[in-house]
């Protein structure tokens, strides 16, 4: 079968495309809400039906195959389950070691991919009156922490990619010395992948400092600098990452959410 | 170490003295929010985001009025965005004096505008937690321990402001995190079934619901349906809450609208939107649309049924179609 | 400290290491103790005193023989009996040298003759801990914390020889006990229900099982049914321990005889007395009985089928017919 | 209905009668393995209906109508239960506030309400390999620690009744100094009643010393201060127990423990 590759697709797309791709089969994942859930349905219609996705309201292993879920919490997270408790469950389930990989998003992001999804302003001095309240850690900054890995997605932006955070909710290399993660007690990891709308990213073995590892389709390795506010590590083999195919759109936009609600950001704003 | 709520010693003797006998539970919501909510209390709030949410138990409270609220929860949407509204809309009437949280939005249905407006003016003590956190706080406080350890999130400026502790753990000598028990003064909680002594049977996901309720020093409970006990104790690996938890049970069905009752009926997309873009008119500056909203759905009425009796029955039933699972067997979560 | 099994750093890594998809797991009990039971492991033991032991499991250790064992239990009976046993006549051949527990006896059926036996005559490490402290260092090594705060026992000799520690709680200031969390390397358990993958589905009480199964490295199950993945699944809310929690799934009738197993049959007096007996005529001096017990039931078998072929049928029948519950429907727990 | 006492009974048939009888209605009883089952299904079905008995395996508020159980985690303790998880879940609720009453036993008890049943022999120096291995402590300690009140069930014999335990098992008032449970961090209330083949004893409000307060039928203060191998505090108003009616006595070798595992020690040696 030789592929076909999508000529019309919007940035969510292909990031939702790239997030499905960089999950393995049969791996467990603890998927945040919005787009991670969507490039999870996606790696299970295609490469990874094996996949086992859990959900901080409680699913565990769901088949999700009863359409997008809206919440983490919903009704469509737990069809089939293989364990079917709460939030307590799924939190424990992850600090025990069993999920490999989780999936979250952020309003910011520094280069060591400590995330922030709490406020804009100045932190500590306007905690309490910040100039932009955003919805919180909610379960990132414990999916940041716990899962074995984290896969990041974020929209690339300057003013989302900066040197320092006006608040660090979800815990990436800390401040990228030595072992920062381990002897702050934290048991996962840590950022494997930074998912955007323009590039894959990881992160330097020995720095943890961000490096760029694909451009994604129109974009270059200058054009994804420029979108960032801090400097990226440019290894020598960066490469472009491969296009949607036409499979991939045809089923986000008619299979997985033909409504909109995540990749469209339909009702959101 | 300040508590809000009840400090462990508190809770453990308020519930050491408390009734704990089988009784019928059943009252009317008005009667039950006037007799176990009260001004500077902490309250509990149930399920998770916008699924069941305890919403007849949030438009009663909103109706009654109260001051000075401490709300605790790890991720709620609807019921907290319509306690905002009404303290948006006055302030002597009810306000949220603060809020122990991990997260408040809609996920698919958009970020919280009253949140925004309520924080970004200054109008309400934030203590901000994780998920995890938040539910194991009410872990703790329904195990009745003082504290609980926990792995995350060090290393964040979550433990930079809230009450938790970083120690070096006494038996491996790494970094841990302890975590001060929550013990809300009173529970609210919204379920799919209950019988009249409050035993409650949650199909789906359970969320921190059975902790709540136990963490608590009072427990009101809404069900989509009251079941017989005999029903309920048929299958008793099934019971979510046990009766002496539960304080007052009262039947109300769509008791979680506009939100999701898993099994019972989906979200009520249409109304949510309807509802949150008159917050987020009043958070630009016009508070028109909520105070209508507050007055034809909330105020204007004399209870939630009232107020389901608005809706157009074909919403309703639109909703109950799409949801998932509509069996409530014992056991069966979604079909 | 010093970790008995694997410290809670050993077993995150190890787990976060293995392969959790979902896959057949099904083999025999020969081939799942050979893989999973090693000499010098901390093994976990399911069940409670002589309910749901995992019988057909011990059985299959004790022909193999394992050498330098230690027994991570809440309460427990004849499981604990049965390879104590095993070690009463060979030392060499199986040896228990170390107890983490907090009771050894058959409550109706009287004392434990052979724990006497070896704790009398020295032959055992022995730790002592309650039974809410042992099932909450299970819980806490379940939960992925290194520790768990408890408020009992204080005062007693319990906390002067084991590992726990008492402090003064950063958050009241008052004292409480904190236990090392429990991290066996190997979990045996059985259950009434499980599919190919290892999905259980327990009936009556879980006693400690599903933390037992979530806190060690390994896990062994064996069931008295298996089920359809699909019959399973069709439950999410009944599932006790999740798939990825198990390693070895070995489908054996009876496989808790001669104790109770809730739903599916009541314990055989008869047989318990018998080995019971031989037990306390060992300790008594007289090993005669309790060798041709195990020469005949045990060592003189393939496997735990040839074992319950040689009780009475009679007998079979007459434990099946007097549980009080026989229906296994999901959900149901007794009628 | 006048009351008809039996006229033959045993020691044990009067300390189940003995305890039943000093259980409240309504309240929320943490059944101990043995007798305080057989009590507490006596006062179920005489003047306690509503007493909720909860059983460590995991069983809260079962109807005992399906026999006695012979193990507090056995199929008889789930029928018609008001939640049934596991051990932890019993134990949490006794933490936290939930029972009103333990309902204990132990090999040695001290003026202090203290329990053994652990070891007999030189403790720490023979802990290892002690001149007799109780079965220890199950879930007696925490009870004794954790619901509100204990309620202890005994053979009075002076070699039981001790002024020093060879080991402490389960806390009673430990050295009688006051507040000596809440500086311990114990949060019930400490023992209520002492229940012995002999009498009913309960504790001294000051010294926390245990205090005779009923003998049972056929025994007299005397008689019991011989039986104990420490001084009992004697108040003026010892009364005599009344003694087990024809009912009771008929519930317990008809009704409740025909076969006589508990009550006549049938099995057990």
């Amino acid at each position: 079968m030789t592929k076909k590759y999508a000529s019309d697709y919007t940035a969510q797309e292909m990031i939702v495309v790239a997030g499905a791709r960089t999950l393995e089969d049969n791996k467990v994942v603890f998927a945040g809400t919005g787009l991670p859930m969507v490039a999870i349905t996606l790696a299970q219609l295609t490469h990874g039906p094996g996949i086992v996705p859990v959900f901080e309201g409680g699913a565990v292993g769901p088949k999700l195959s009863r359409g997008l879920p809206l919440s983490v919490g919903g009704s469509r997270t737990t069809y089939r389950a293989n364990y079917l408790l709460g939030l307590n469950a799924a939190f424990e389930l992850t600090q025990r070691g069993f999920c490999d990989y989780g999936f979250i998003g952020g309003a910011q992001i520094d280069p060591y991919g400590n995330l922030n999804s709490t406020m804009m302003g100045d932190f500590p001095e306007n905690y309490q009156n910040p100039k932009v309240r955003l919805p919180g850690s909610g379960g990132a900054s414990d999916m940041a922490c716990s899962c074995e890995r984290t896969i990041i997605i974020m929209v690339h932006e300057p003013r989302r990619f900066v040197e320092k955070l006006d608040y660090l909710t979800s815990p990436g290399y800390l401040d990228g010395s030595p072992n920062a993660r381990e002897k702050a007690g934290i048991v996962g990891q840590g950022p494997y992948r930074v998912i955007t709308t323009k590039a894959i990213l990881g992160f330097d073995d020995e720095t943890k400092r961000m490096k760029l590892i694909a451009t994604l389709p129109g974009e270059t390795v200058e054009s994804v600098q420029k979108a960032t506010g801090f400097e990226l590590i440019i290894p020598d083999d960066v490469y472009e990452f491969e296009p949607p195919t036409e499979e991939e759109i045809r089923l986000i936009r008619e299979v997985i959410d033909p409504q909109g609600y995540f990749v469209a950001k339909k009702i959101k704003e | 170490m300040y508590w809000t709520g009840l400090s462990p010693d508190e809770a453990r003797k308020h519930l050491a003295n408390k009734d704990k006998s089988k009784r019928d539970k059943r009252m009317s919501l008005k009667e039950a929010v006037q007799k176990y909510v009260k001004d500077g209390d902490n309250i509990g709030v149930g399920g998770f985001v916008d699924c069941r949410q305890p919403m007849a138990i949030i438009h009663e409270i909103i109706r009654q009025g109260r001051k000075d609220l401490t709300l605790t929860f790890p991720s709620e949407g609807l019921s907290v965005e319509y306690l905002a509204g009404a303290m948006a809309l006055d302030e002597n009437h009810l306000n949220i004096k603060r809020l122990e949280l991990a997260y408040w939005a809609h996920e698919a249905f958009g970020i919280s505008p009253l949140f925004r407006y309520l924080a970004e003016n200054g109008k309400i003590e934030i203590e901000d937690w994780s998920n995890a956190n938040m539910s194991a706080r009410l872990k703790a406080g329904a195990m009745g321990i003082p504290f609980i350890p926990y792995r995350s999130p060090m290393g964040s400026d979550l433990v930079k402001t809230n009450r938790s502790k970083v120690i070096d753990c006494p038996f491996t000598g790494k970094p841990v995190l302890l975590l001060p028990a929550a013990h809300p003064n009173v529970a609210i909680i919204h379920v799919q079934e209950a019988d009249m002594y409050g035993n409650c049977r949650i199909q789906g996901p359970t969320f921190v619901c059975p902790e709540t309720s136990m963490a608590s020093a009072y427990t009101i409970v809404t069900c989509d349906r009251l079941i017989e006990h005999e029903e309920m104790t048929r299958y008793p690996n099934r019971i979510s809450i046990p009766y002496f938890s539960v304080d007052a049970v009262v039947e109300v069905p769509f008791g979680a609208y506009p939100g999701n009752t898993h099994g019972i009926h989906y979200f009520d997309e249409k109304h949510i939107v309807e509802f949150r873009t008159a917050c987020d008119k009043l958070r630009k500056g016009d508070s028109g649309p909520l105070k209508e909203y507050y007055d034809n759905y909330i105020y204007g009425v004399e209870d939630f049924g009232e107020f389901i009796s608005k809706i157009p029955y074909k919403q309703l039933q639109h909703i109950q179609k799409i949801e998932s699972g509509i069996r409530l067997e014992a056991g069966y979560t979604a079909l």
